[in-house]
Formats: structure tokens, C-alpha cells, sequence
């Protein structure tokens, strides 16, 4: 991997139906563009895989695009639901979605448990709540030392990771930082790793906390200028709250949310959609 | 009519119970506005962590999200989620961590799950996110939520994060557990020995009777219930300013 | 803590005969000037962790500080043998040493579980080696989901960790850059952490790839410009090959060793240790 | 006399066994030399990881450490040693791990831990470093080690690092083990079945009676032992410009 490629190249190359796909971010530099054009190549049963869904996986399962979810924190934060997410859930609409939860602790652990191919992590997690009954993902293993009793989760492995950075170099080497969240774990966790760039520079400048991805363990870099529209990425753009407030009616009402995606150009999706749930 | 309303009431409560020079973990919603009150007015050393990865962050406006650039952009230093949840909640280096609820029971065990079944909800809320481990390791709990009697239940629907367990007795987790459930009605607290929440004080106005209308469950009242003293004009103030995105110093 | 203390008081304050202690950098800002004023102060029965022992802990085992090493290279990097950790081992000079050993991952690793918290990690290593026969730190547990079985480490959690950074700020924090090794772990996994460092600033500089270290995990802070001589701190010095060439004839002899001990004013230390030998 | 040593020699050999674009784990002694080299000669894309964090370091100048500053300053990026060997080392990042050793058997398992007893040894080497879980999860391994019955022993005392078990066929990792060692004399392969490692190739000059005469074991000889060809000019060069450390450009 070198040059950078066309966003629809890289997501066509890289991201196949039925795919567990991991799209990144926490808050920050979440990779929307991205997202938007698995949505537009019409991608289907995926699993998708991401500590805090947010708009761009409501966005995502109201396209249909998904048939399972593992996440750990599904809200519009500061605002409230999730509603595609919700429909989804208590009405499957467009169709059933298979939930897997996690705490963060545990997602961000599951992470790196897959980023150093090893079956499972351990943390001090999960102790007391219902989440422990998930037992196929959140189990319990006991400390060979001491004879503790730990919480155990398997690890999470991508067949594919998107997420968006601010810089690439010549190289195709990825710089990113801010708030990186879990992105090096999840990039790292994945078969394959695409990267939504805002700008191709001569030499990364220096940055305390920023996290480096090597051109080697990455699939395709595109060029992607705000690409984490209506995310942010630190030193480009600011996170447009407006939208994320917009978004809570916009995506209440099933009317509205078709009415957003075909304004969007998601139309060839959305009017499959449409048709199914009107059979 | 006072010039503050209930909510105010609450989170001012809830800022006042954050020391100077805690180490605090902040989510999103009240807790985000208790903690940087409390970092404007009686406690401006009170060291603000955010699940985001942000340590020691000194946002001079009240962030919109957990996630806002100001936090890393004035923080000390900004850790990846996993170093976040395994080096700093899960290792025990947060004094206080600040929890909501869409559900509470009487043992202070908490549902932002679902309504309903698991497999099958009547509602589905956003999940647990950072809350299981920082209910399990962080020094000691303030649960800070709005009281009605769908919101304190009998029995939570689900378990997403541990107080003292089904019964009270169940807690197995090396923080104090939900020291302090502040509300817009007053302050619960767990009985020393059996856990069970009971009602301590009540905010200016309030009578134990309303509490108990807004709790469903026999909610116990302590033999003295203390008077919260209604919020200063500096708290006030400050609380004013927090919400019309002010900006103050860093 | 906040202000800097002298050298002198931090090491009296927080190293205790017994103590566990670890001395941690990776080749980069080894803690030099700090290991010395431990020797100094005549510490006994430390037992001493650190990755790579080199130099440092070569002085502080010939000195006699030592009663237990916990490590998993002790090499002088690029010249050969640790001369006073082996007469140590194989000789009992000045007495035995009693050892604990791992690979790098493996020690890694327990730090990263004591900066956790936890009390063991996972890995995949040491299968097939006979380092896996100290069972007391090293074992197995067996993956939960997949029935893999996997090689677990016991936690190290020092009771002391000290370390030497570039800088501190006027507050107390501390920024290291360059090769950072397993600092960040070896401070979160102690009990008390003391830091010298090469000087105060107003304001941290970027730095891609720094650690920091906010005030409030920290015991206390010393300002020791050069305090990682032979070692070095990448911006203000080079590492000092010469010396650590010269270390080699130095360490061969025990005579010679104490000779450059009393004329690094070691020899409180190093008398008591003479006279020890000689009854 | 050549121009050069076998030294020199068994270093070139180590070198032309990298590939140009291979990602290799480099430690201190003949393995960074062997490295650097490739680097300046037939693979100038192959990727320098070192155990201290530095991942695609090009060393302006042959480091006499694996922590100089000069490979963090001109890394693409520098990780913690932690996560060196969890996300890059263990989970299989690395196409070639070049190792040394005190005493290899016949199995190329590798000891350099101790000389006689682990609880009372006659001579204590410096230990495993990073050793062990490089030859389990690299690529392909290849040992670089100069030939001598004292170092190439019948059974190592100590297993630091695994090759392919006590009798061969033990090996329980991930990667494909050493696949070549490279000596002062030659380059012994292991066999496709029993794994024991074979003399398959001689440097110039040496003979395979000498190459015998140095192994503490019946050396097993290849039917057909194929001749390395002599250190170039270009490869001398480089050499040359190491070991003086005369810069280049990065």
C-alpha cells in the first residue's frame, strides 16, 4: 500500500457482504464518508462492530446494511436515542438486528485481545450485571497465581477496519490525534484496514499523544478532506453539534430518515429498502 | 418561585459532593455539568477524567460530548480507551465516578439496558458503555438522576452496572459502590448495613412524602432527614454560565 | 505532589531497606544519578526489577543492595557480560542473588498487569522454553472461548519505581519522549514513583510518541540534569559508549570495581561490603 | 588471504537472506549488522523493527545499541515495549526474527540462559531478552552464530528460546521456526521431516570436515552441499562503512 485511491475503490476492494466491519472513532474522526459509501455500494449483512454506534451505524442499520451489532454504548450523546438502532431492535425494521453488548472495558479489551491475536483478554470488568450472560462473547477465567476469578472477553477481529485520520505521507503511512479511542486496536485487530485521510503531507509533524499506523498494516488510503462530517477532526474542522441535534428528528420518523437518505444519494439502497418492508 | 428549578437543585447537589483535588470521572449529561461546576466553584483542583481517553482535562466551556476537542486540547495528557479503562478505572485511580440511570433499584443497581427482555425489549436504551467498571472501581459512586416511579424501581429489568446487588449483599468489587443518589427531590443514601437506599435529605421544598410519591418501592426515610441548602448565587451563577457555553480560563 | 525535593530526600523518603524497586528504561534515560544515591544511602535487601539490567544494576548488585533480580536480559548491550550480576550468581559476591526470570514480553507484560491492577496477564510466549519451569511467576491459563492454551505471567507491582524523563512542568507532570520502554507501565504499577528529570518548563513541547505522567500518579520529582549518565536523554546528551566499554574492565575485578566505588564516593557502601567479605 | 573474514563472510550471508520489503525484528551483535546491511544493499525497503519500539527505523548510521536515539528519530513510529510485543512481535507482525545464540542443538533449539544448572549455574549468560517469542511468532527465523563444539551442542543446557523441540518434533508456534542458521563456516537447514538441522551450504574455503570438526554432534551433511559465493565488492563496501559507522542518508 503507497498511493492514495478513490474512497469508492478502497471500499469496494475491501468491504464485502457479510463482512464484520469495525468503522472507529470515539466522537472524534469518525469515519462518516466512508460509511456512506459502503451504504451507497449497497453492502448487506454485515456485522458491525463499534464501541459507540452513534449516527453513523443508526444510519448504517436504517439503510439495512447490517444484521448484527456489537457495541457497548448506543446513544446520541447528549442528546438521546438512537432510533434507527431502536427500530431496528424492538421492531426490526428494516429487518432483525442481532445484538452482542459489551462496557467499553470490555470492547476496548476485545480490541486488543484481536490486535495481538489472542483469543481473549482479562480485565477486572462485568462483576455483578446481566451483561455477564452474554457468555459466548464475556466469560470468566481464574488467575493461575493468586486464584482470583476474572472477567474473560473474546476477542474481536475484523474481517475489515475503516477509520478516518488527518494525515497521511508519500509513504501512505497514517497519522492521527486528538481523542484516538480505540483505533490503533481496532486497525491492528483487522484482516484489512482502510484509511478516510483529510490531506497527503510531505512529513508528519510532531504531536503529543498522536498514533502512527505503518504503510504495512494497511489495505488502501483515500484522500478524504472532512471526511468525519458530522464528526470532527482536531485542526480541520469542529464537530457540528446542529446535525447531531437534527439528526434526533430526522431519524424518529422511518418517512423522514428515507426522505434524508434519498436526498443523500443512499436512494438505491433506501428504495430496496422501501420495497421490502411494503411486501 | 426561586430562581432556580429542581434540576438546578440537583446538580448543584451533586457538584458539592465532588472534593478539591478528586480525581473524578465524567460522562455525559448532569454528571459533565456537576463536575465542571464543582470545578468553577468550591473545588477548582478537582481533576477531571473522561472516558475519551482526556486526564486532568480543564475545558473552559461546558463540552457538548465526552469527545469535544477542547477536552484533549487542555487535558495533560490524552490515553488510548483501552490504557483508559485498564490503567486508570480499572486499576482504582478514579475517586468518584458520576453515574446515570434509566432504572435504580433500592440496592442501587442500575439498567441503562433495556425495558423488558433482553432478547426482545420494549425499549432499548444505549447500553452500559464505561459504566460497569466504573460502578466496580471507582472510590466511591454518586448516581445522579431524576426521581419518578418508573425511573426507582423494585427490581431493575436488567443489571448493566452493580450497586450492592439483587439483595444488598452481593456487591464483590473493590470501590465503596453508590455512596450518594442525588435527585431533583433530595439524597439518598445506602443503610451501613443492609444497603437499602434511604432517603437522607431533601432539597428546599420538598417534602419526604413527595420523595416517597416518586419512588416505587416502600422507600425507607432516615430518622433525621437534613435541609439541603438551596443554591448560592455563586453556584448559580456559575451554573449560568456552564449552560450558556461561557467560556472561563482553563 | 508539586514542587520539585532534592535527590537526597526523595530517595530517603520512598526506598526502603526490602523494598521492591525498579530502576526501568530501555537503554534510554536509565536512572542513573537516582540507582546511585540508593547505593549511597546503603539500601539492603532490594529486590531489583528491570527489563535490562545493564550497568545499573550491575553497581547496585556489586554494592550489595541486592538480595533478589527480576529480569529478562542482563547483558552490557554490544560489549558482553554483566560482570558483578554474574559473580553474584555464580560466585555469591558480595552474597547470593537470588534470580527470576522472564523473557521481555513476559516482563512487559507483568508490569502492564500491575499498572492494571490485575494479578496475571496473558501472552503467548515462552511455550516450548524451560523458563516456563519457575512456576511461581510463570504459568498457563487455557482461552475460555476456544480452549487455546496460553502462557500467563504473575503481576509485578514494585514498591517503588523510579525513572528519569526529559522534563517536568511547573505543576509536577512528566513528559519523556524517544524510546519510552516500559516506564509508563513500571510508574502506574508501583506503589510510589519517584522521577528525576533534566529540568522545569512553563510548558510542555510537542512530541510525538511522549509519555506523560500527571503529577497525582507521582511520589515525588527531582530535577538531576544528566541524571541518566552513561545512559542518555534524547535533546540533551548521547549515550556515553565509552564508558559502557570501559564498565567491562572496570566490573571483571572485585578490586577494581571497589576502587571506582569509593572514588564515586559509594564507599560507605562498598567498606561495609569489604569488611562483610573479610570476616 | 581475502579481503575479508569468515565473520565478515557468515555476516553477508545473514544479510542476502533478507528480502527486500520483509519486516524484520532486529537485536543487538551480527543480527543488526546482517540487517543494516540488507538495508544498504539488495533491500533497501526492508522494514527495521527493533525491540525497543522502533518500528521502520533507517539508521543513519549502524547503531551500537538497540535504543539509540538515532533509530527512534528516524522511526516511523516509536510504541511502547508492551506493545511491541503484544501487537507487533506475538501477533505475528514480523516476516524474519534474526537471533544469536550461546549453545543451539541439533534441533535448533536455542540456550542463552546458563551454563550447567538454572539454580546454580557455572556460567550465567545474559538471558532470553526478547528471544523466546521471537522464534515462536516470527515468520522465519535465522540464527546467526559462529560454529563451535562448545556452541553447537548435542542438548542445549537450558531451552531459551524454542527451534523445534527436544527431538524435533515438539514445536507449538505460530511461525515456521529457524529456518536457517548461519555460521562462520556454512548454513545449516533443518531437514523437511526430522527438522535436524543439515550443513547445506560451505563459505568459501571451508570444507565440510571442517565444518564437522566444529558441531558437538554428528553433523548431518546435505547429498549436495552448494557453495555461498564470496562477499562483492558492494557487499564489502557496506560492510566496511558500517563498522566505521560512516553515515548515510536515511
Amino acid at each position: 500500500m503507497t498511493s492514495p485511491v478513490p474512497l469508492a475503490d478502497a471500499i469496494a476492494e475491501h468491504v464485502h457482504d457479510g463482512d464484520t466491519v469495525a468503522l472507529e472513532g470515539f466522537t472524534h474522526l469518525i469515519p462518516f464518508a466512508a460509511a456512506h459509501e459502503i451504504a451507497r455500494q449497497g453492502r448487506r449483512h454485515l456485522t458491525l462492530v463499534r464501541m459507540t454506534p452513534d449516527l453513523v451505524y443508526d444510519q448504517l442499520i436504517g439503510l439495512g446494511c447490517a444484521d448484527e451489532l456489537v457495541f457497548s454504548y448506543g446513544g446520541n450523546p447528549g442528546v438521546g436515542s438512537l432510533h434507527r438502532l431502536r427500530d431496528a431492535v424492538e421492531n426490526h425494521w428494516p429487518h432483525k438486528l442481532a445484538v452482542h453488548e459489551h462496557s467499553h472495558a470490555g470492547l476496548a479489551n476485545a480490541y486488543s485481545a484481536g490486535a495481538a491475536r489472542l483469543p481473549f483478554a482479562v480485565l477486572r470488568g462485568y462483576r455483578g450485571t446481566d451483561l455477564e450472560e452474554q457468555r459466548d462473547i464475556i466469560s470468566r477465567v481464574t488467575c493461575p497465581f493468586t486464584g482470583e476469578e476474572l472477567a474473560a472477553v473474546k476477542a474481536v477481529n475484523p474481517d475489515v477496519t475503516v477509520i478516518h485520520a488527518q494525515l497521511a505521507d508519500r509513504d501512505g503511512n497514517v497519522m492521527l490525534w486528538g481523542i484516538t479511542g480505540v483505533q490503533r486496536e481496532a486497525v491492528l485487530a483487522a484482516k484489512r484496514a482502510v484509511v478516510t485521510v483529510e490531506e497527503v503531507v510531505d512529513e508528519f509533524p510532531e504531536h503529543t499523544g498522536a498514533v502512527i499506523l505503518p504503510n504495512w498494516v494497511l489495505s488502501a488510503v483515500s484522500v478524504v478532506p472532512n471526511g468525519a462530517w458530522p464528526s470532527y477532526a482536531a485542526g480541520y474542522s469542529v464537530r457540528d453539534n446542529d446535525f447531531y441535534q437534527e439528526w434526533d428528528a430526522i431519524s424518529r420518523d422511518r418517512e423522514a430518515f428515507l426522505a434524508w437518505a434519498a436526498a443523500n444519494n443512499l436512494t438505491q439502497v433506501a428504495n430496496e429498502q422501501t420495497a421490502a418492508t411494503h411486501v | 418561585m426561586s430562581d432556580w428549578t429542581s434540576a438546578d437543585m440537583m446538580n448543584v447537589a451533586a457538584a458539592r459532593e465532588l472534593h478539591d483535588g478528586d480525581v473524578c470521572l465524567v460522562g455525559v449529561g448532569p454528571p459533565n455539568l456537576a463536575a465542571n461546576l464543582a470545578r468553577r466553584t468550591h473545588a477548582p483542583n478537582c481533576r477531571l477524567v473522561y472516558e475519551s481517553g482526556a486526564i486532568d482535562a480543564k475545558p473552559k466551556k461546558l463540552p457538548l460530548s465526552i469527545g469535544d476537542d477542547d477536552l484533549a486540547a487542555t487535558a495533560i495528557a490524552v490515553v488510548s480507551v483501552p490504557e483508559m479503562f485498564n490503567f486508570w478505572v480499572g486499576a482504582g485511580r478514579i475517586d468518584v465516578g458520576f453515574l446515570g440511570a434509566a432504572q435504580i433499584d433500592r440496592y442501587g443497581n442500575i439498567n441503562t439496558t433495556v425495558i423488558g427482555d433482553h432478547a426482545d425489549p420494549k425499549v432499548r436504551l444505549p447500553g452500559a458503555g464505561g459504566a460497569p467498571e466504573i460502578a466496580a472501581a471507582a472510590g466511591r459512586v454518586i448516581v445522579i438522576v431524576k426521581q419518578s416511579p418508573r425511573t426507582f424501581v423494585e427490581r431493575v429489568d436488567f443489571v448493566s452496572s452493580v450497586g450492592y446487588g439483587p439483595t444488598g449483599t452481593e456487591r464483590d468489587a473493590p470501590g465503596a459502590g453508590p455512596t450518594l443518589v442525588i435527585t431533583d427531590h433530595g439524597v439518598l443514601e445506602p443503610d451501613p448495613v443492609t444497603h437499602e437506599l434511604t432517603l437522607t435529605r431533601l432539597h428546599p421544598g420538598v417534602t419526604a412524602e413527595q420523595a416517597l410519591a416518586a419512588t416505587g418501592w416502600p422507600l425507607k426515610v432516615a430518622d433525621s432527614v437534613q435541609a439541603v441548602p438551596a443554591p448560592s448565587g455563586a453556584e448559580l451563577e456559575a451554573l449560568r454560565g456552564l449552560r450558556n457555553r461561557e467560556a472561563v480560563d482553563a
